[in-house]
């Protein structure tokens, strides 16, 4: 695959409404990927708190018992959610090459996977935290350890984000049989797309550092 | 125009003039008046940062003056004429950057010292060096000494000549143990034990203040310390060790004393005790009284410790320092993670003879 | 210039019939307001660069005032030893809403309205990227202002403009001022970050054809390298809140040190934000004196690529510093000292700046204005202000200085005698761009010199009692301290500087209303602002100019004939602008609603006890909002300018 | 165009970019492979017997690994300008330095619960 070729499908899709832009990158995109490395701080944020109340704190005490986490923690079921959420990202990146194409019968089935991946993830997530915080022997809730405040919020965070991507998805999908659907989308779907991406390389960080980490 | 430039300039130089004038540096807490290695340290280094910044700002600002009144548009010149345009000149740009950073060099030398100094208690002050454990609590300090198992609260005393290494720690939010004339300010972390030295080379009363904001009362947090000869350092520990002549747990009184002292012991044993503590004994949640009757203030250094104002300190603690814990309770956390409140002088409605009796009673605490 | 009659055609765009339709809402809600609309209307749903600038501004002079005021308050209070004038809560709510409201409320607001207006034009450009998302950013900035200044009428907060936990947590902090004060910054956070987002687009992808980014005005290149700062540094604080709201409301321990929580990790977190903060309010100050210098010097910029690299080496490094807040909480050996370097590492890169600024008075020929004097002004007290930033910055020095007044001395060094000296020297320069309309020369002196006497004698005492062991945020203190006399001096010198700044604001107000008309360049001025009208048309350019050199209005003055350019081609449909819109504000309105019924939640408001409604419907009007505004589009109408 | 994509108006895409697209299509298929072919590694690098530093070691360099295809593949770095890479590095290596640097900030073990805080032993408040 060459260098002119990419170019070129992308001149083609912009070049119809959007004025010439000085970079040669259109606005919208130039603004999401500015989102994107503002939303790494976010994270980071959030993630320098989750590993440093960690390392600060390195026995978890539930109910007056030190509590393994791996006891709570269940690889298998986030292992399987790690997989959904990358094979949404796939689902996702054929929805965009889809686009490009014009190709729009196919893209709105890839986009259509893209939310079923997206919302088996969430589900997961919603099943394990209340399995955390139902779990008999030891719950683990938003407030009675640190580790189930910065789990919660770390993650809860994540799963908002996927949310927000879910709604974003389902509007397009929704948008697509619209009349006024037409090729200045092709933009937005990708741009809309680079967030969904972004949400699975998080997950790709949160993934070791949060539940391998205590494995090790 | 031009002669109020001249007025507002000449206005700015003189009260700047004014201000060295009457600039003395030995008020009760100043920095400029160090009284110990550290502080002195501290203020060597920042006469180093003075005299750096303040030739930088001469010569800076005074290129800076020279070029607008050497450039300035004169009454003969044509307003509309193009100077040359000039853009930059590398070797001069490449030449104050390394200036600049041969600057930061000085400044960076007597700042290490200044952090190895302060990081541990150096070799040569260990001989005969004490340990002091400083509780911060809203808004009041508590002095352990745990080597010798006493405490006492709000004035520290403290051998001259000996270094202290003083614990520091809180027991609700984040305090700063501050003592110009001995040291800079350390803070008191909740959860986090911090260190740091002093040493007071001369007797004297040292004023010391809360540096970090710690809530309502946080303008009232003052403390003081007390540098006294080794001698009268160990007497005045014997002393505290001593416990109060009338022990606040004993069933008779010495018949020396006054109706009202008996009485005020009384009232403090009904009302006072259970935060506070007199000899080894009573509550933690208040300073401990054991030595009042000898501490110069009260109120954390706020008030002179005499009658009227130990009067009015106890009815009334609350208009003294707004929120005081004293007044209202103190609210304290259940393991459970609820919150119960030990019952404050608002619920004790004391009346003007009892707390005239009290006083009396702590009056006799030496 | 052009004397443009304009005419409104539908979007003309080739494809489909749909775009001909009257220009209405979705759904038919509420018109979309067409030209011609009320002007109360046009003002509510402008999506005009212009005139968001313009409300940027007169919103930050307003704010100004208030933190002026509660500034003189504390100032009044601390007249006398043992006064009584204020209680020691409202002292604290005083400080705490003084400090947040000049920096959040007062500073960045006053950069974001030139931002909005100058940088746009110098960039040649007809408007920001995303204008619907700029008046957002308005609105959203607004709400968050009213929100924490309503908090007046219940609990203001009384934590500091830093809110350091545990004392900013519901165990010593029950009330609900801390979160109004939360909750009012994550609005306003939403506010900088969206606008944000949009300059850098802008900047990056909307400049005229030929200005490349080392020929932009180091004003535009500022703001570029703040508009980073700030998406950048802003999360950190975003997290820090929402874990703070964690704590007060949801029952968590982050900050609860029984709990295995580390206080000091909000005060980590808060400076990760904070330090890139104070370059964010200083950044747009240093680009405008980098425009006021060269024009009143007449000589292009000293060392203009040094001035662009130095900011962006100071927005870097002003993320690897944060910890110089925190020399006394005890963060060991290695932190410390390379906090402490990397700290005394910041004066190169501004002495460069000064420096270039001194090389660019040097061999010119100077005219006292009022803007420059302003900006000569800046570099003066700002300088004095970086040297107390370097004495803080030796960790020794700062143990005595940190929390003292010395550290109040500086920081109003660097903000008054420096963003704000330099923030008025904006005002004066830029004001004839604005109205069209030039300020009085004589009256702005006047109000300089008040200002600058003021301000010298309200906080250079600050320095003495600093060193002579007065802590911040005390309410009061002893007669015998030794400090009475300098904190007279001070109060004394606050109201001065009170009235300077009073009046400056007053002849702002009176020149928009009657000033004395001035032409196109007044200023015979250098940068791409000052070549088109005063105050520019609404497409700003009848034609996009070309951009042969830096200083391009200059350069077809005075230039050679090489650098000289004329406008580019006219459109050949006219130019396209955008329609108005109401969504914007009424995203806004939701956010406002979502913040006020959270700070309410379990409370009651005004009698009314269902604030978790209040939460819902706030919500809903947000999301609702923002799916109408993006099924409406942009739209628009097209202009013909008459050709000048 | 078929009947389901009658409404919404698109011209057909150039030839180029159609062969490109088809192109990509195998290369995104690949990406997933390894992606997860990588995730099975992390998953079995728990039960490996080295050392805990080894182990993380490789854990961050597999994450990296990962984080790295999906920017460059799925999310088109690889195919875009090369400023686009630049502006979010710089929020990446921003945010990946104020990680470390706050981790390495905070010793291990040191918080107050473990230790028997003072606050707690005092009692009060
Ligand atoms: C506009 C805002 C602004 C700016 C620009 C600065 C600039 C600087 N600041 Fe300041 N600051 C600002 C706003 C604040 N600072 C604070 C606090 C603060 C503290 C903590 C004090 C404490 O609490 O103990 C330190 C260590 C510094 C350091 C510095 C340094 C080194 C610079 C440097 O950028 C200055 C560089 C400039 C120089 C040095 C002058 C020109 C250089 C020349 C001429 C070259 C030659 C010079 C040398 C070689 C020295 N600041 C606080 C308090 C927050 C709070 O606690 O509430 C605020 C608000
Ligand atoms: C009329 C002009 C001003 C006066 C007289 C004034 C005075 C003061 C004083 C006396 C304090 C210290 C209060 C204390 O520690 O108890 C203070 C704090 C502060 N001021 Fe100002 N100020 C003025 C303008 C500004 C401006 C323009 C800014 C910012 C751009 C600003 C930012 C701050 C900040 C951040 C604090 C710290 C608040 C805190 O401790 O939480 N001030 N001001
Ligand atoms: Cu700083």
């Amino acid at each position: 695959m060459s260098e002119a070729t990419a170019q070129h499908s992308h001149d083609e899709a912009d070049s119809h409404h959007v004025a010439a832009t000085n970079t040669g990158i259109p606005n919208k995109k130039l603004a999401m990927w500015a989102f994107l490395a503002s939303d790494c701080m976010f994270f980071g944020t959030l993630i320098s708190t989750h590993l440093i109340y960690r390392r600060v704190n390195p026995d978890v005490v539930i109910d007056g018992n030190v509590v393994p986490v791996t006891s709570i923690f269940d690889i298998e079921l986030t292992s399987a959610s790690t997989f959904i959420l990358l094979m949404s990202s796939l689902t996702m990146a054929l929805t965009v090459s889809a686009m490009h194409k014009h190709n729009v019968k196919a893209a709105r089935w890839f986009l259509l996977s893209t939310i079923f991946f997206g919302s088996l993830f969430i589900g997961a997530q919603v099943y394990e935290f209340n399995h955390f915080v139902h779990n008999e022997a030891h719950p683990l809730t938003l407030t009675n350890t640190i580790f189930g405040s910065t789990f919660y919020v770390l993650t809860g965070t994540h799963g908002v984000h996927v949310l927000i991507g879910l709604i974003w998805l389902t509007t397009w999908y929704f948008y697509s049989f619209s009349p006024k659907f037409n090729e200045e989308n092709v933009m937005d779907i990708e741009v809309t797309g680079l967030y969904w991406h972004f949400v699975d390389i998080v997950w790709i960080l949160i993934f070791p550092l949060v539940y391998i980490l205590e494995y090790i | 125009m031009r002669i109020l430039r001249i007025l507002t300039l000449s206005v700015t130089l003189l009260s700047l003039l004014l201000f060295s004038g009457c600039l003395k540096i030995d008020q009760n807490q100043s920095a400029l008046d160090p009284k110990g290695p550290v502080a002195s340290q501290q203020a060597d280094a920042f006469y180093v940062t003075l005299y750096l910044t303040t030739f930088l700002w001469i010569v800076v600002g005074g290129a800076m003056l020279y070029a607008v009144w050497r450039y300035r548009l004169k009454k003969t010149d044509d307003p509309n004429e193009i100077p040359e345009q000039s853009h930059g000149h590398p070797i001069i740009e490449v030449g104050l950057i390394l200036f600049s950073a041969a600057c930061l060099v000085v400044v960076a030398v007597p700042t290490l010292q200044g952090i190895l100094m302060t990081k541990s208690l150096p070799e040569e002050y260990q001989e005969g060096a004490i340990t002091v454990d400083v509780t911060g609590y809203q808004w009041w300090w508590a002095f352990d000494y745990p080597e010798e198992g006493v405490t006492t609260a709000n004035e520290l005393v403290i051998p001259v000549g000996k270094a202290v290494k003083l614990n520091l720690r809180s027991a609700d939010v984040i305090h700063s143990f501050w003592l110009p004339k001995l040291a800079g300010k350390v803070d008191l972390m909740p959860g986090q034990e911090n260190f740091m030295w002093i040493q007071a080379d001369e007797p004297g009363m040292y004023w010391g203040q809360c540096a970090e904001f710690c809530g309502d009362a946080h303008a009232y947090m003052l403390f003081r310390a007390r540098a006294v000869p080794q001698e009268e350092y160990e007497a005045w520990l014997a002393d505290l060790k001593d416990g109060p002549e009338v022990p606040v747990d004993a069933p008779e009184m010495p018949e020396e004393y006054s109706e009202q002292v008996v009485q005020g012991k009384k009232v403090f044993m009904q009302n006072c005790y259970s935060c506070h503590m007199v000899g080894g004994k009573g509550g933690v949640n208040g300073p401990n009284l054991t030595n009042f009757g000898s501490r110069a203030t009260i109120a954390a250094g706020w008030m002179e410790n005499n009658t009227e104002n130990l009067f009015n300190w106890i009815k009334k603690p609350h208009e003294i320092k707004p929120g005081n814990y004293m007044w209202y309770g103190v609210p304290m956390k259940t393991p459970g993670g609820g919150i119960i409140t030990m019952e404050g002088l608002k619920e004790a409605d004391l009346s003007d003879e009892d707390i005239h009796a009290v006083v009396a009673y702590l009056q006799t605490l030496k | 210039m052009a004397n443009g009659t304009t005419t409104t055609i539908p979007h003309d765009s080739g494809h489909d019939a749909e775009h001909d339709k009257p220009q209405r809402s979705f759904f038919r809600l509420v018109q979309r307001p067409q030209q011609g609309c009320h002007p109360v209307i046009d003002w509510l749903t402008t999506v005009d660069h212009k005139k968001i600038g313009i409300m940027y501004g007169a919103f930050a002079l307003l704010f100004l005032l208030v933190g002026g005021v509660e500034a003189l308050m504390i100032r009044a209070q601390l007249f006398l030893p043992e006064n009584d004038f204020v209680t020691a809560r409202l002292y604290n709510q005083l400080f705490t809403m003084h400090g947040t409201t000049m920096i959040f409320l007062a500073v960045m607001p006053l950069n974001a309205a030139f931002f909005n207006y100058m940088m746009i034009l110098q960039i040649g450009a007809r408007d920001v990227a995303f204008p619907r998302l700029n008046a957002f950013s308005l609105w959203s900035f607004v709400a968050g202002a009213v929100l924490i200044n309503l908090s007046w009428f219940w609990e203001a907060f009384h934590g500091g403009w830093f809110g350091y936990a545990p004392l900013s947590t519901k165990d010593y902090n029950p009330g609900m001022g801390a979160d109004f004060w939360i909750l009012s910054l994550q609005i306003l956070g939403v506010a900088s970050l969206a606008a944000s987002f949009n300059f850098i687009t802008t900047i990056l992808n909307m400049r005229a054809p030929g200005l490349k980014m080392m020929r932009m005005p180091v004003f535009t290149w500022m703001t570029l390298i703040t508009s980073f700062l700030i998406i950048l540094a802003f999360p950190a604080i975003t997290i820090a809140l929402v874990e703070l709201m964690f704590d007060r409301h949801f029952g968590t321990h982050f900050f609860d040190a029984t709990f295995g929580g580390k206080p000091i990790l909000w005060q980590h977190l808060f400076w990760i934000f904070g330090h890139p903060e104070v370059y964010i309010l200083i950044l747009p100050a240093m680009g405008i004196v980098s425009e006021v210098l060269p024009t009143f010097s007449r000589k292009p910029l000293f060392g203009y690529p040094l001035i662009v690299m130095s900011g962006a080496f100071i927005g870097f490094l002003g993320f690897a510093v944060w910890s110089h807040h925190m020399f006394t909480v005890g963060l060991g050996v290695v932190a410390t000292t390379a906090f402490s370097l990397m700290t005394m590492l910041i004066a190169i890169p501004t002495g460069v700046k000064i420096f270039n600024w001194i090389g660019t008075l040097w061999g010119g020929k100077i005219h006292f204005t009022t803007p420059m004097l302003y900006s000569l002004g800046f570099i003066w007290m700002f300088m004095m202000g970086g040297f107390t930033g370097i004495m803080h910055s030796s960790v020794p020095v700062d143990h005595q200085q940190q929390d003292s007044y010395f550290v109040v001395a500086h920081f109003h060094y660097v903000l008054i005698g420096g963003a704000l000296f330099a923030l008025f020297s904006g005002i004066y320069y830029w004001m004839p761009k604005m109205s069209g309309k030039l300020m009085n020369e004589t009256w702005g002196k006047i109000s300089f010199w008040i200002m600058f006497f003021g301000f010298n004698l309200a906080f250079f005492p600050m320095h003495l009692l600093g060193m002579a062991g007065m802590p911040r945020r005390t309410h009061t203190y002893l007669g015998d301290m030794g400090w009475n006399e300098w904190n007279m001096w001070s109060t004394a010198g606050a109201m001065i500087l009170g009235v300077g700044i009073g009046s400056a604001v007053v002849q702002v107000v009176y020149t928009w209303a009657k000033g004395k008309k001035c032409g196109m360049d007044p200023w015979d001025a250098r940068t791409l602002e000052w070549a088109t009208a005063n105050p520019p048309k609404d497409y700003n350019f009848a034609r996009i100019p070309e951009i042969n050199a830096r200083d391009q209005v200059w350069a077809n003055k005075y230039g050679k004939p090489e650098e000289k350019s004329g406008p580019g081609e006219p459109e050949p449909h006219g130019i396209h602008m955008p329609d108005r819109s109401w969504y914007p504000m009424s995203a806004s309105f939701g956010l406002f609603m979502v913040g006020l019924g959270m700070v309410f939640h379990k409370q009651n408001f005004l009698g009314w006890d269902h604030t978790l409604e209040m939460v819902y419907i706030g919500g809903g009007i947000l999301l609702l909002s923002i799916y109408l505004w993006a099924l409406e589009g942009p739209r628009g109408y097209h202009v013909h300018p008459e050709e000048d | 165009m078929s009947e389901t994509t009658r409404k919404p108006n698109f011209s057909p895409a150039s030839k180029k970019t159609i062969e490109g697209e088809s192109t990509r299509f195998f290369t995104f298929f690949n990406v997933i492979l390894t992606l997860i072919g990588l995730t099975f590694l992390e998953l079995i690098l728990i039960i490996l017997p080295f050392h805990e530093y080894v182990l993380l070691t490789g854990l961050i360099v597999l994450s990296i690994i990962k984080f790295g295809l999906v920017i460059w593949y799925f999310m088109h770095l690889r195919w875009d300008q090369i400023f686009l890479t630049a502006l979010f590095m710089l929020g990446l290596i921003l945010a990946s330095g104020t990680v470390a640097a706050l981790y390495l900030l905070f010793p291990a073990g040191e918080s107050a619960a473990n230790k028997e805080a003072p606050a707690a032993q005092s009692g009060a408040h």
